[in-house]
Formats: structure tokens, sequence, C-alpha cells
């Protein structure tokens, strides 16, 4: 047994006790952190399986977005869970046949690695070997994501999109102005204050290096959004939303989440115009690769634009929710 | 012979990081109270981390990747402070007073009492 | 079934543990934050299927070297989960979208207390499983 | 060399997740999640050096980042039971 095996099953037992504290945990607020945790470790595992674009967003995500929309949510509702009122006989024996069910079936899988799986043997090499040639740049992944399977890409943005929109339609509704006087809460936190103010910079210029090192190393327009909304919803936090709404009003970000599936919508018909198939960027520059990079470029932005605008507006609707309970109910 | 030298540096810094972050995360285990964990964790944890990734900079040599890691290294330093503070300050602002055994008396810690674990006060 | 066989297929067991974990959190658990937690625990698992799937022994990440004997891992489950993450994180929002509305709403988002007010409001009984009131 | 790093991290690790699973309060949960994304910042980038490939440090300092703003948005809730703004209920009488 090698290293990397025992950092696989370290990572994976990691995983398996995790998600077992999660269901035991009857306080929602060790759950949410627990379910922080374990989004960690799988973004560990990710990298271990060398899958680092998706360690990336996975982090993002899954670390930082999830949490505080959950948090977010406990504080608009409750803090414990009730205790069971029934037994749960039939869900256990349910999940352990359709578990042992799942486990006779891995048993024809091919072994973990094996290079001569049928996963690996039909699309897989024509993107490894073309993409070079075709697409120009060294990260596979933005190539395939962003090019080969333009059409997919689109249809997840623009899921994004509706589900962002489903967000707003929920929430806005209830976003009350308050009669009273909105209170900067972080006021006198001044290590935190200063200490942020420091490095909301450094953040959106690292949101903009993933935006566009993308096609180099690991990143690309998902990633990036997120980090823009990271930097925004840390600004939130630290300084009020009323100031994030200030600096970033509701409004200009509902026009962005717009703006970014048009943007990658339209590119496909610029490439229409030229006489080619939707998302074609290969006419879009003097020679095949030149188009190609462009093309990329311009979606991985589109990307972008749609994921941070989402994150932010759905960031807005959760907090601005006025939150039921009184300080003396905690 | 440079390379047995930046080995040994590297391994050296490694090692010494290793046992800080062990020794901080043994402290997080078995400290009686929640300040005293927190001592473990913050203080261990900064130093440790910072030891481990000047010893992967050292093992970098001069490339992009020691710039990353300064980076890193940069903002654990900011960041891992700046959160131990916050908590601190969130538990006791909240009223968590720590626990001296030996001047313990009898009178009511200071501060509105809460609750601080997970249960629910209300019925 | 010998030892190569075992660690051949942990990954997937692993991964099969974790699905059942987080498909028992949805059915057993009556709150409907945890319900989105276990289903989110679900997703990360077939996120791993995947990814464990595309793994190729002594293969690195798909970004290209420069080294033409290098062997890479597939990267096509990378992108479809990249992508799948991202919408992870938008529908879970609109899930706890939904959750808050349903507070709103019911004042409560434990399972059976949302059932006995519907049925309360639909059919007039007081449901005799009540314990106190939301 | 990597290899003793990489065990040491993983052993704390296995101690934050206790810690973090044990509690008591709130707080310590918070202390040990924070804890642990230190030590998995740390755990990426010493697999790089382990798979001889230590491009993807980009992946640390995001999780550096994220951790942080997890943690001020868990001590905001702590602290102020909201995400948002407070409302003082008095406040335009004052």
């Amino acid at each position: 047994m090698t290293i990397a095996n025992f950092i696989d099953m370290a990572f994976l037992v990691f995983l398996g006790i995790t998600a077992f504290a999660i269901l035991k945990l009857r306080a929602l607020f060790a759950v949410v952190m627990l379910s922080s945790v374990f989004s960690l470790v799988s973004a560990g595992l990710l990298v271990h399986l060398d899958a680092v674009d998706v360690a990336f967003t996975e982090a993002a995500v899954g670390a930082g977005i999830s949490t505080v929309l959950m948090l977010a949510t406990l504080a608009l509702t409750a803090r414990r869970e009730k205790a069971p009122t029934r037994t749960h006989a039939v869900p256990l024996i349910v999940v352990f046949l359709t578990g042992l069910a799942l486990v006779y079936g891995t048993l024809d899988m091919p072994r973990f690695g094996d290079p001569q799986a049928p996963v690996h043997t039909h699309v897989a090499p024509k993107y490894i070997n073309d993409t070079e040639k075709e697409i120009g740049m060294p990260n596979i992944v933005t190539a395939v994501l962003a090019s080969y399977r333009g059409f997919d890409t689109l249809g997840e943005v623009t899921v994004i999109f509706t589900a962002g929109i489903g967000v707003l339609l929920l929430l806005a509704a209830s976003i009350r102005e308050p009669d009273g006087l909105r209170i900067q809460t972080m006021d006198h936190h001044l290590v935190l204050r200063v200490v942020t103010k420091v490095l909301i910079g450094p953040i959106l210029l690292f949101a903009l290096y993933v935006q566009f090192h993308g096609d180099y190393g690991p990143g690309g327009g998902f990633q990036a959004g997120v980090i823009f909304a990271a930097a925004f919803i840390i600004y939130a936090l630290v300084f009020g939303l009323e100031n994030a709404r200030a600096a970033v009003p509701g409004q200009a970000v509902r026009v962005l989440v717009a703006c970014g599936v048009l943007l990658y919508g339209g590119v496909g018909v610029v490439s229409f115009l030229f006489g080619e198939n939707y998302l074609n960027y290969s006419v879009l520059g003097s020679t095949q690769v030149s188009g190609q990079h462009l093309g990329i470029i311009l979606v991985e932005f589109g990307v972008g634009l749609t994921v941070a605008a989402v994150m932010v507006s759905t960031f807005y609707a959760f907090a601005g929710q006025n939150p039921p309970i009184g300080d003396e109910d905690w | 012979m440079s390379q047995i030298v930046i080995d040994g540096v590297s391994w050296a810094l490694l090692i010494a990081g290793s046992i800080l972050v062990l020794v901080g995360a043994l402290g997080l285990m078995r400290m009686p109270d929640f300040y005293t964990r927190m001592h473990a964790a913050g203080i261990t944890d900064t130093l440790g981390a910072d030891l481990i990734l000047l010893g992967l900079m050292v093992q970098a040599g001069f490339t992009l990747v020691t710039v990353k890691l300064l980076l890193i290294g940069a903002f654990l330093f900011f960041t891992s402070p700046t959160s131990t503070h916050a908590i601190a300050n969130a538990a006791y602002t909240a009223g968590l007073r720590p626990s001296i055994s030996e001047w313990d008396t009898d009178e009511p810690p200071e501060g509105p009492e809460r609750d601080h674990g997970e249960e629910d006060p209300r019925p | 079934m010998g030892g190569s066989d075992f660690l051949g297929l942990f990954n997937y067991w692993i991964v099969i543990v974790l699905m059942m974990l987080g498909l028992y959190t949805v059915v057993s658990r009556g709150n409907l934050v945890k319900k989105i937690i276990g289903l989110n625990i679900f997703q990360t698992s077939v996120f791993l299927l995947y990814i464990s799937m595309g793994k190729v022994a002594g293969g690195t990440a798909p970004i290209l070297t420069g080294d033409p004997k290098e062997v890479y891992s597939n990267p096509l489950p990378h992108v479809l989960i990249l992508t799948a993450i991202v919408v992870g994180v938008a529908t879970t929002a609109l899930g706890l979208a939904l959750v808050v509305r349903i507070k709103n709403a019911y004042d409560s988002i434990e399972e059976d207390e949302i059932q006995a007010a519907d049925d309360e409001m639909e059919f007039g009984v007081e449901p005799a499983a009540k314990d106190g009131p939301p | 060399m990597f290899s003793a790093t990489t065990a040491a991290l993983i052993i704390a690790m296995v101690l934050a997740l206790g810690r973090l699973y044990m509690g008591p309060t709130l707080y310590d949960r918070v202390l040990a999640a924070n804890a642990f994304g230190t030590k998995t910042v740390l755990m990426i980038g010493v697999m790089g050096f382990l798979t001889g490939r230590p491009d993807f440090l980009d992946i640390s300092l995001l999780y550096a980042l994220i951790n942080f703003i997890a943690t001020i948005a868990v001590l905001k809730f702590f602290r102020y039971r909201t995400l948002g703004d407070r409302v003082d209920p008095d406040g335009g009488k004052r």
C-alpha cells in the first residue's frame, strides 16, 4: 500500500465519519459546520484524484457559499432539529438493501485507476490528444468545458440563471423595508474591519486571475464567479448589507445575471453570423486557435458574470430577510 | 552538496512545523476549556503552518510556486489570528468565561448568562 | 477476492456508504434543513463516484505539461462535475429559499408539524399526535 | 519526508474532527472547523509536492480565503443572529 492509497483511504474514512456525524447530531449549527468540513475534505480528495478544477469549485462553493447560505437559513428558521417521533425501521431496511445492491454492482466495475476502463477509451483520448492542436491551451478541462462541450455548459449556466430567478421570486417579496434604524452591527470590530479592508482587494485580484488564467491552470468562469461573489459577501458581512447594496445595487446585480447568459448565447449567435455552427469559435479569429481563444475567454467571462451575480443576489435575498426572532429568544 | 543542504533545511522546517501542528491539535483535543483550547489551536497553528510552508518554499526554490506559497503564508498569517480573535471576542461577549478552578468563587460570572451549547432554551 | 480487488473497489464502496448515509438522512429526518444537507451529501458522493472513475493510475491532472509521454486522468468527468457543483449550489439555494418561505407560512420546518397543520387546514381535525404548539 | 508531514497533518485532522464532533460549546466547533481548514490548506500544499506537481497551490490559497469568510459568517451569525443588518425597532424615535 503506497502513500497515495493511504491518503485516499484516510480522506474517504474522514468523509464517512463526517457524514455519520451529520446524520447523528441534532444541533443544526453543528451540522452546518460539519457539512462545511465535509466539503473541505471532499475537495482535498478531489485534488488527490487529479480533479484540480473540480476541487477548486468545490472549495469555493461547498465550504464558502453553501455554508453562508445555510447559516442565513438557520438565522431565519430554527436552530435545533426536533427529536424523531417515529421509528426508522423501513427507511433503514430500504437504504441497506439499496446499498447492498449497489455494492454487488461494483463487483463488475473496472478497478480503480484501471487505464483500460471503458470510460478512458472513447472520447477522452481525443480530447487529450487534440486539445493542443485544435484549441491551443494547456488546460484540457477548460477546453472541453467551453469549446468541445459548449452546449452542455450553456445549459448549465441557464440552469443557474433559472435557479437564481427562482430564489429571487421566492424571497424578494418578503424583503421588508424596516421601520427602525438599521444598525451597523460590526462597527466596533476594528480588527475585523481592517483585515477585511486589506483582504478584499487581493481577493478581487485573485478572482480576476482565476477568471483569465483558467486556460493555463486550474480555474475558469465558474470558480472565478464564486470568488467574486465571496468578496462581496464578506464586504456585506463586515460592513453591513446596506453599504454593500450601496456599492453594488441589487438592481444592477439582477441585470448582470441576465447579461452573462446573453453574452454566452451571443457568442454563439456571432459564430452563426460568420456562417459556422452555433458556438463554433474557430471563425472568430484569424486562425482557428486564436478564434478558439477569444471565444473561450468571452464565454468564460459570461459564465463568471452569471455565477457571481446569481450568488450575490441570492445572498442579498437571504440576508435581506428580517429575522423574526428577538434577541431574548436566543 | 547544495541539494543536501536544501533538503536538510527544508526537512528540519517541515518536521518542526509538523510537530507544532500535532501539538496544537493535541491541545485542541485535550485542553480543559474553550479558551485554553483556543490557545493551543490558534498560536501553534499559525507558526506550524508558516514553518511547513517555509519548508516547502525551500524545496521549491525561486519559482512561481514559492510566490504562491508566500501568498498563502501571508494570508494565513493575517487571517488565522484574526479568526481566533473574532472567535474569542464572540465567546467572551456572549458570556462564556474561562474556567479558573483555583480562584473560583461562588459568585456567578459577570455578563449575561447565556446558553452556549446547542440546547434550545425554549420548551 | 484478493487485496487488489479490495483496493480497487474501496473508493466505490465508501462512495456507496456515503450515498446511503445521505439517502437515509433525507428519508428518515423530518427537519427540512437536515434533509437538504443529506441531499448535499448524496450529491457529493455522486461527484466522487464520477471523479474516482476518471482517475488513471499513475496519471496526473489533465493540464498539459508538454511531455508527450505524460499520462493524464480523464478530463471528461471533471467537466461534468465542475458544472454540476455550481448547479448544485444554485439548486441548494432554491431549496433553502423554499424552507424559509415554509417557515414563514407554517412557522415550522419540521415535516410532521407541517403535515399536521395541513391536515388541520384541510379536514379540520385536531391531530392527536401534535405535541405542543409549533 | 513529505509523507511524514502528510501523516502528521492527517493525525491533526483526526483530532480536530474529534473536537468538532464533541463540542461541547458552539465556539469549540467553530475553532475546530477553522483549525481543520488550516490543516487542509497545508495538506493540499504538501500533496502537490508529494506527487511532484506543485502547480496547484491556487487551491490552497482559495481555501485559506474561503475558510476566513466562513468563519466571519459564523461569528456574525452568533453575535447578531443574522447575516444582514440588525434593525433597531426604536431607532426612528431616538
